[in-house]
C-alpha cells in the first residue's frame, strides 16, 4: 500500500520549485556515511487483503476467545454498547491532535470537560484531569502529587493495592525521595487497621489504597482517610472497577484528597492490556498540582459558551523541568469512550449494571463456598471479585478446569506466596446465570 | 450554526439509551449491609440513544481532523492513519483478550508484539525495544531511567542531563523525573547543538545528552557522530528523542549514528491515529549494553513459544500496567507491513519534499531564523508581521477562516514567534497550494488589513476564546448545583 | 466554507489508493484476442486513499440527516435508526453469504427470514408474507399483480383500480404498471374517502381500492370497514399502503380492517435507515385466500429444515432476483425484537403524541385544511402566509436556516401549498420545541419581513438551487472533454 | 430497548397542552372494534446482547462460511477495501432520505453525480440515473423502457440472460403488451446469431442480452447492435459482473442502446442477495425515458455549483401513473458504496481486478480441462464464469466436493435442461491459486 497523493507530474513540479533533480538531493543535509546503504530487512509490502490474511493467521494463534473465563484483577469484562464503538470511530474523533487550536476542536473540548464532570460526579471530588495512562501510572502520579503536596518522605500502599500498580509506583518513586511501606491486610481482606496505625507518623504524605481492593474486598475508606489525616497525611483511594462506584458512595463523601485508577471498565475494550485509560480527580485546593490536560470552560469574542485547555502553567511545554508531570499525549480517545459509555448507560443504566455485578458475584461467591475443599478466604463484602482457598494445589484444580474450557480464576500465590492455593474470581454482568452454574459445577467436579 | 448543549442539559428523569436484560440470580439487598451506598449521582446523565447519537455527531463535527484537512502542526506528523488498520485492531478477538490470560492462549498476541519490536529494531538499527511506554514522554522516562540504571550500576547514577535549548518540553520534564538535573545546550547559528558549548558541559557528572533528530527545527545534526563522540568519551549516553523518524525512515538509522536509546511516538511516524490526544505508544529501543535494564515483563521466545519474562534482575521494574497499548502497537504493525522498505523509504522522501516545498514557496513572506536546510518540517517565525503588530496566533487564528489548521506555536522555544510547519507525505499538491495560498495572502493582510487577522477567525463554530480568563477563573465542570439554582 | 470539488478534478495519473497482490498465476494476454478491450477508461478517476477519505467525509458534512437533527419530512417516518441494528446485519457471516449457496448451508438465514414473516403477520393480522420487494412502490406493484392474477383466475383481471385524491404518487403509477386504469376517488369535508363517490364507482370492473391508513393526512380513515364491505360486496380487493403503520403498530391491525393485501416500508416504521435513498423493503402481507399468487420463491418449512419452494403453479412468478433486501430485513427483525409488544405500542403512542403536540401548537400559525383528528402526521399549509406572497417552499427553505430539515411538500395533492410534518416518535420535547419555535418565528417573519423567507436559505453550504434551469439545461455527469478543453 | 427521547415530565407537559389526560384519547379516531384487545404475541423485549445473542444463534446454523466456494451466477465475492465500509456508514450517509432539499443535501446529491458519471464512463453511455432496485428490476425496466420508445410488441431475449432476471421481465410485461421470444446459445456459448437473425423482425422493440452472459461467455455486441439497429430494434445489454468493464470495451462503444444490470461488484457485499445496485444508463435521446432518480448539475443564487434532483417530471410524484416507472425509494446507499469503491480502486486498479478475474478463471478453466472426464462446455472467451461438463453425475460429483469444504460450482440443469452434468464455475481476484489448486485436484479425485 501507499499512502502518498502526490501524482507523478506533482513530484516533478515541486522538485522543480524546490530546485533539485532528484529526491536524495533533500537529504544532502545527512552525512553519507550515516546513510544506508542497504535495503532493510522488511517483509514485503502487503495489500489490504494480505494484512487481513497476516492478522488472521496471527489471530487464530489465540485461544483464549474459546473459553469460559472468569478473570479480572484489573481488567474487566463488560458489555459495551455499540454505539460506543460506532461514535468513536467517527473520524472527526480519531484523527485530531490534542485540542491546542480551540476554535477548531470544540467537540473533543466539550467531551473532556463533561468527561471530567462524570467523573468528579462518580468520584464525588471537585475537580478530575482530562486522563492519564492507565491506572498504575494514576496510582503513581498520585502518589508523586501527594508528595508535591506534602512534603514528607513517607507513602504507605495497602498490600492489596493492585500488584503491578505497586510495582510501578515504586519504579517512579526510584528517583524521587519518597519510601514506599506496605500496609497489611486483615482477615476481612481490608486493609490491617493496625498495621495502618502503626506505621503511620507525621512523616507520612500519604496513605493509598484500592477498593475494592485487589482480593475484592470493599475497604473501609472513610476510617482510613480520617486516621490519614489526623497525620497531615493524604488518603489517595484507587479504583480500578470503577463500575463500582456505581452503587458504593463516592470516596469523595468518604474522605478521599485524590481518586485515582483505570477506567477501562468504561466502554474500553480489554485489548490485550492497553489502551486503558487513568483517571484522577482531587480536591479543588490541589487544581495546581494535579498532573495532565484540563479543560475548562470560558467564552469566545461574542459571548459564547466555548472550552479551551487550560492551567497549562502546570505542564511541561511551558513549565518544562518544572512541569507536574511530563505527560504530554494522554489518553484522550479512551476518555471520549468512558463520556460515551457513562452517558450512554446513565443514572440508572450504571446503578444496575453495579447491581448486577455485586449479585452475580455473591451468588457465584456463595455457591461456591458449598462445594467441598472450597473455602471463601476473606470474611470482607466484596463487590465484582472474590478469593477461595481450594483444598488441592491450585494449578491442578486451574488445569482440570482448562480441559472443561474454562480459565475459572487468577492464581493468587504469584502475588502473595502467603495465599496458597487461593484464586482470585471475577463475575461481571456479561456472566449469565448458567456460566456460574457451569463453573460451579466444573469445581465440584475438579475437587472430588 | 445550532449551538450543543452540554448533556447534562438535555438530562431528565426517564430517559435512557441502555437496557440491561433481567437479572438472573436472586436479588440481595443484605449483601451491602454495613457498606456505605449511594442512592443517586448527583447530575448524572439520563438521555435517549438517539440524544446521544446526535450529540457526539454534532460535536464531531465541530472537530478539524486528519481526515477533513491540512493538520501541519509540528512535531506531531499528523498524517493519515488508514482505516485498514483501525479494522484489524478492533477485531474482536483483542477486543476481548485479557492481558493476564494464561500466556499459551495468546500466542498469536505475544508473536505481534515481538514482531513489532524486531522491525522496530531493524528499522531503526537498535538492538532490542520495550513496546510498554504509552506515549513519547513515557518513553523518555524509560529511556532515562534505564541510563540511570546503567550508571547506578557503575556505581554512581550521575547528576546531569544535557538538552538543547530547541528540545520539546517533555525532555526536561522526563529528564528533572528521572532525578536528574537538566543543563541547556545552546543552539549554534545553523540551529544545531553547538559542539563547543557541548563539550565544555560534558563532564563525567553528566548521565546523558538528550538529542532530538532531526532537530525541533526540522535540522539534522549533521554532527552527530562527532557528538556521540564527545559523550561516550566521558562515559554518558546518547540519548535521542525520535519524534521526528517521520524524516528519516529508510534513509538513515540512529543506531548507525551511535544513538544508545530513542523513543519514537508510533502515534506520529507509525501513522496510529491521535485520537484528540492519544492514546499512542512510545516504544524505547536500546543498544545491546542497555538491555538488561528494559522494563518487565519482557517478551521472549523458546521455540515457537512466547512467554513473558519477569524473573530480570537488572530490570528497571514496571513502568506501566501489562505489555503496553497493544491495540496501538497493532496498528503500527499493519503499518510497517503494508509499507515494506520501499514504501517506508518513500514516506520519508515524499515527507521531506513536501516539506521543502512549502519552505521554498513562503521563504520571501515569512521570516526563517535559520537558514540550513531542513527535512520533514521547517519552522518560520511572525518577524516580518511583528512590525504591523501581528503575532504567530494571530496567523494561525487567520488561517482558521481558510479551513486549514494553524502550525506548532508552542515551541522550539529558540525561535520567537514560531510557525512549525509539518506537512508529512500524505497531503496532496492540491492541498499544500492551498495552505501556501492562505499563507500568502495572509502576508498581505498582515500589511494592508492586519486587523482582519486580530479579529480571526470569523467563521468557526467558536470564534477567538478567552484563554485568560479561563485559566484565571477556572470551571472545570458542570455543575449540577448551580445550574439547579439557575433553573428555579 | 470550504467547497469540495469533483473527485474527477482531483484525479491525477500516478494517484491510488489500492493495491492488488501479485498475479499468482501466469497471465496470458492471448485469452483476450478477438475481444474487445479498452485501453482506458477516459476520466475515471485516480486519486489517493487520503483524498478519498476527506472527499467523502467532507461531503457527508453538507447533509443533513436523522442523526444530525429533526427530520420532520411527512409520510417518511424519519425515526433514528438503532446503530446495533447496523452491526448486526454486517456481520462478515452475512456479508459473505451468497444467495445461491446450498440451502442446507445457510439454515440460519431462511430462519431470519421465516421469523420475520412471522412477525409482521402477526403485526398486522395478515396471513402470509412475501418479503422480496425492495421497497414500498415495488410492494405495490407486486400486491396489484396479486389482485390482478386472483381476478384472472376468476376469469376477468377486471380493468380500474380506485385511488383516492390523497394518495401517494406510486400508487397510480403501480397501479398502471399492473395493466389497471386508475380512477381517482374524491375526499369529503373530514379528508377521508368519500364513501359516496366510492359507492358510485365501485362496479364489477373494478379490481381494487388502494386505500392509506391513516391516510396521507394523518386522518385514520374510521369509515374502513364499511368502505371494505362495498369494495368486497362488487368482488373487489382492498389494498392497504402500509407506509403510514407507524401510526397503528401495536394499537390495531390492517387484518382485522378487513384488508386484503398491504405492504409495509421497512424503512419506515421499522426503522431501517434510508441510506439517502434506500435500500428499503416493502413486504407484502396477503389473506389467505391471495397466497397462492405471492412471488416465488416461498420460504417453507419441513421438521426443522426451512427451504425455498418455487413450485407454485398460480404464483405470480419471481419479481427480482433471489429473496429481497436480505440485510434490510435482518435490521427489521432486530428492531421488533428490540421492542416486543410493549416497544412498539409506545411507538405509535408517541408517535401520535409528538405529532399532536406540534399541530396543537401551531394551529394558530398555520393553517389546517382538515379538523379530524390525525395520528402520526399532521398537513398544514402555506394558506394563511401566502397573503404575504409567502408559498411552502419559502417557509421550508427558511427552516434551513434554524438547522432544521423542512417538511414534505410534494403531496397531498388536496392539499395546496401543504407542510405535511411527521416527527416520530423518537425526537424529544427539545428538538420538537425548536421546530415549534422555529415555525412561529417564520410566520411572524412571513408577515414582517417577508423578504428574509424569499431568500432563504442563508447559512447553508449552498443557498438556494436553481431547479429549473437544471431541468432544462440537464448536466448529467461531469465531462471529461469540457473539462480538457477548459484546463487547456 | 426503548428509543424514545420523552421523559416523564415531557410527556405529562404534551399531554396536558393537547388537553388530553392519557395517551389513548390520542387514538379515539379509531373505532373501538378495531382496537386491539390482547397483546399480540411477540417476543419478549431483547436487550442488546440478546439481539446478539439470537443473531448469534441464528448466524450458527450457517455453514456456508466453512466451504471454499466458487459460485457466482450473478452475485460476486469481490474484496472490498475497508473504506467502504468504513465511510458508507456514516449517519450522514445512512440516515438522510431522498436529498429532496438538495440545501440539505449536497454530500448524497454530488456523490449521485459522481456515481452518474462512473457509470457512464464505464458503459460508455452518455447518461445513467441514480439506481434502480437490482439488476433483475433494471433488465425489466429497460424492456419496459424500450417498449416506450419503440412502442412495437415484441422483445427477444437471449436464453442466456441471468434465468432469474427472465422470469422478472416476464412477470413484469405480464400485464403489458410485450411478447417475449429467447433466442438459442450457439456452441460457443454466444448468442445463436443466425436464430435472431430469424427471429428479429420490424416487430421487435428490443434485443437483451447480457454479456459476459450468464454461462459466462462475452458476447460479441457490435454484431448484434447492428443487426437490432438494422430493424429499429435498441440493443439492451445486461452486465451482471461489471468488473468485466474494466477490461472489456464499453458496451456504448460497440453500439448499445440501453446498458443496465446489477453493479453488486462494485463494493455491495453478497447479503445473502440484497440490498444489490441497480444501475441503468442509456443514449441521450432516450434521457426523458429513464426510470428511476437522475442527478443535475446546477448554480445557487450566489452562482456556485450545486446539485438537484431532476427531470422530475418523469417521476411518479409528478406525474403519478404516467410516470416512466414507480420507483421511488431506490439503492441511493449501495450507490454509494459502488462509488466509494469505484473511486477507490480507480482507474488503474479496476483494469488490474478485471485482469485478475479474467487470467484466473482462465487458469482454472485450462487446469480443469485437463482432468479426465472434464469437458469445457462452450468455445467462447470466458471473463470470471465459465461451463464445464462431468463425466459422472453432477450432484455425485458435487457431493463428494462438498465432504471436501468445496462448493465448487451451480448445477446448470435446473437452469436449462439440455445442460445436463455442466455446471458453472466463477473464479475472482480473492481466490489464490492454491485455492483453484485444490480444486482441480478434488474434481480429478471426484472423477477417479
Ligand atoms: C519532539 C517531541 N518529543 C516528545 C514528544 C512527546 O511525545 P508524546 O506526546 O507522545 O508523549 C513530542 C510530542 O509532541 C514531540 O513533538
Ligand atoms: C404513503 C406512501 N406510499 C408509498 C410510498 C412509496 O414507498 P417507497 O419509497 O418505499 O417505494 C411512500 C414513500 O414515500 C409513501 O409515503
Amino acid at each position: 500500500m501507499s499512502y502518498i497523493s502526490l501524482s507523478d507530474k506533482d513530484k516533478k513540479e515541486m522538485m522543480k520549485a524546490i530546485g533539485i533533480s532528484s529526491l536524495e538531493e533533500l537529504f544532502s543535509s545527512i552525512p553519507e556515511e550515516l546513510k544506508l546503504k542497504n535495503a532493510l530487512r522488511l517483509p514485503q509490502a502487503h495489500t489490504e487483503q494480505e494484512l487481513m490474511c497476516y492478522f488472521g493467521k496471527a489471530r487464530s494463534k489465540n485461544k483464549y476467545s474459546e473459553y469460559l473465563s472468569f478473570i479480572g484483577g484489573g481488567a474487566y469484562n463488560h458489555y459495551i454498547p455499540f454505539i460506543v464503538d460506532y461514535l468513536s470511530s467517527r473520524g472527526e474523533f480519531l484523527t485530531p491532535y490534542t485540542p491546542y487550536q480551540p476554535e477548531l476542536s470544540q467537540g473533543t473540548l466539550q467531551i473532556i470537560f463533561e468527561y471530567q464532570t462524570v467523573i468528579s460526579q462518580l468520584t464525588g471530588m471537585d475537580i478530575s484531569n482530562a486522563s492519564l495512562y492507565d491506572g498504575a501510572s494514576g496510582a503513581a502520579e498520585a502518589v508523586l502529587m501527594a508528595y508535591r503536596i506534602k512534603g514528607k518522605p513517607k507513602v504507605l500502599m495497602a498490600k492489596t493495592l493492585h500488584p503491578q500498580y505497586k510495582e510501578v509506583i515504586k519504579t517512579y518513586v526510584r528517583n524521587v525521595p519518597i519510601e514506599t511501606e506496605e500496609i497489611d491486610y486483615s482477615s476481612a481482606g481490608r486493609i490491617d487497621f493496625e498495621n495502618l496505625s502503626q506505621k503511620i507518623d507525621e512523616e507520612t504524605s500519604a496513605v493509598v489504597f484500592q477498593s475494592p481492593n485487589f482480593i475484592g474486598v470493599i475497604e473501609n475508606i472513610k476510617k482510613i482517610s480520617t486516621l490519614s489525616h489526623k497525620h497531615q497525611a493524604l488518603s489517595v483511594v484507587v479504583v480500578a472497577e470503577p463500575i463500582s462506584l456505581g452503587i458504593l458512595e463516592a470516596p469523595g463523601k468518604l474522605g478521599a484528597d485524590i481518586v485515582t485508577g483505570e477506567a477501562q471498565s468504561f466502554g474500553i475494550p480489554l485489548n490485550f492490556g492497553g489502551p486503558y485509560l487513568g483517571f484522577m480527580a482531587c480536591s479543588r485546593g490541589f487544581l495546581r498540582q494535579l498532573p495532565g490536560r484540563i479543560a475548562g470552560q470560558t467564552t469566545d469574542v461574542e459571548g459564547r459558551k466555548g472550552f479551551v485547555l487550560t492551567l497549562s502553567t502546570r505542564e511541561q511545554h511551558i513549565r518544562r523541568e518544572r512541569a507536574t508531570s511530563n505527560i504530554c499525549t494522554n489518553q484522550a480517545w479512551c476518555a471520549l469512550r468512558a463520556t460515551i459509555f457513562l452517558e450512554t448507560i446513565g443514572k440508572e443504566g450504571l446503578k444496575e449494571v453495579a447491581w448486577h455485578n455485586i449479585q452475580k458475584a455473591n451468588y457465584a461467591l456463595e455457591k461456591l463456598c458449598y462445594v467441598k475443599g472450597v473455602k471463601k478466604k476473606f470474611t470482607g463484602t466484596v463487590f465484582n471479585e472474590f478469593v477461595l482457598q481450594f483444598s488441592r494445589e491450585w494449578t491442578e484444580v486451574e488445569n482440570f478446569l482448562r480441559k472443561k474450557n474454562i480459565i475459572a480464576a487468577l492464581g493468587l500465590e504469584k502475588y502473595y506466596p502467603e495465599l496458597k492455593n487461593c484464586a482470585l474470581f471475577c463475575i461481571t454482568e456479561v456472566h449469565k446465570k448458567e456460566d456460574i452454574d457451569t463453573l460451579v459445577e466444573a469445581i465440584d467436579e475438579s475437587l472430588r | 450554526m445550532i449551538r450543543e448543549p452540554l448533556i447534562f442539559e438535555l438530562s431528565a428523569k426517564g430517559k435512557k439509551a441502555f437496557s440491561l436484560q433481567q437479572l438472573d440470580v436472586p436479588s440481595k439487598k443484605e449483601i451491602l449491609e454495613n457498606i456505605p451506598t449511594r442512592n443517586d449521582i448527583e447530575g448524572f446523565p439520563q438521555v435517549s440513544e438517539v440524544e446521544i447519537v446526535r450529540h457526539f455527531t454534532r460535536l464531531s463535527q465541530t472537530n478539524h481532523c486528519v481526515d477533513i484537512g491540512f493538520y501541519p502542526l509540528g512535531s506531531c506528523t499528523m498524517k493519515y492513519s488508514p482505516k485498514i488498520n483501525e479494522k484489524l485492531a478492533s477485531s474482536p478477538d483483542f477486543m476481548l483478550s485479557h492481558p493476564l490470560a494464561p500466556q499459551d492462549l495468546i500466542q498469536g498476541n505475544l508473536e505481534i508484539l515481538k514482531r513489532t519490536e524486531e522491525l522496530l529494531a531493524e528499522t531503526t538499527g537498535m538492538d532490542a525495544f520495550t513496546l510498554q511506554p504509552s506515549a513519547g514522554a513515557q518513553g523518555e522516562l524509560v529511556g532515562m531511567m534505564l541510563i540511570r540504571a546503567s550508571h547506578e550500576e557503575k556505581g554512581n547514577p550521575r547528576k546531569i542531563v544535557l538538552i538543547p535549548d530547541s528540545a520539546h518540553g517533555t525532555n526536561p520534564s522526563s529528564a528533572h523525573i528521572c532525578g536528574y538535573q537538566v543543563r541547556e545546550i545552546k543552539s549554534n547559528e545553523k540551529g544545531t547543538i553547538n559542539v563547543d558549548d557541548l563539550s565544555q558541559n560534558m563532564t563525567e557528572d553528566v548521565a546523558a545528552l538528550m538529542i532530538t533528530n532531526p532537530n525541533t527545527l526540522g535540522v539534522f545534526e549533521d554532527e552527530i557522530k562527532k557528538i556521540a563522540y564527545i559523550v561516550h568519551a566521558k562515559g554518558g549516553f546518547i540519548y535521542m528523542d525520535g519524534a521526528n523518524m517521520n524524516a528519516l525512515a529508510g534513509i538513515c538509522r540512529p543506531g548507525d549514528m551511535n544513538v544508545d536509546v530513542i523513543h519514537l511516538n508510533l502515534h506520529k511516524t507509525f501513522s496510529t491515529p491521535h485520537g484528540g490526544g492519544g492514546p499512542g505508544a512510545g516504544p524505547v529501543g536500546v543498544k545491546r549494553k542497555l538491555e538488561p535494564f528494559l522494563p518487565i515483563p519482557v517478551i521472549e521466545r523458546e521455540g515457537n513459544q512466547y512467554f513473558l519474562d519477569i524473573d530480570r534482575p537488572q530490570s528497571i521494574g514496571r513502568v506501566r500496567s501489562f505489555f503496553g497499548n497493544f491495540a496501538v502497537i497493532v496498528k503500527s504493525l499493519a503499518y510497517i507491513l503494508s509499507l515494506g522498505f520501499e514504501g517506508l523509504k518513500e514516506i520519508s522522501e515524499i515527507a521531506v519534499l513536501n516539506s521543502n516545498y512549502i519552505r521554498k514557496s513562503l521563504e520571501k513572506d515569512y521570516y526563517l531564523k535559520y537558514e540550513s536546510p531542513t527535512l520533514h518540517e521547517c519552522v518560520f517565525s511572525d518577524k516580518f508581521q511583528r512590525e504591523y503588530g501581528i503575532q504567530n496566533i494571530d496567523i494561525a487564528k487567520r488561517l482558521i477562516d481558510f479551513g486549514l489548521h494553524p502550525p506548532t506555536m508552542s515551541f522550539p522555544l529558540i525561535v520567537h514567534g514560531a510557525l512549525m510547519i509539518e506537512p508529512t507525505e500524505t497531503e496532496s499538491k492540491r492541498d499544500l497550494d492551498l495552505f501556501i495560498g492562505a499563507m500568502k495572502q495572509i502576508a498581505k493582510e498582515a500589511k494592508e488589513d492586519p486587523k482582519i487577522l486580530k479579529s480571526a477567525p470569523h467563521i468557526s463554530y467558536v470564534r477567538r476564546l478567552d484563554e485568560t480568563s479561563a485559566a484565571r477563573n477556572p470551571i472545570l465542570k458542570w455543575d449540577y448545583q448551580t445550574d439547579k439554582v439557575k433553573k428555579e
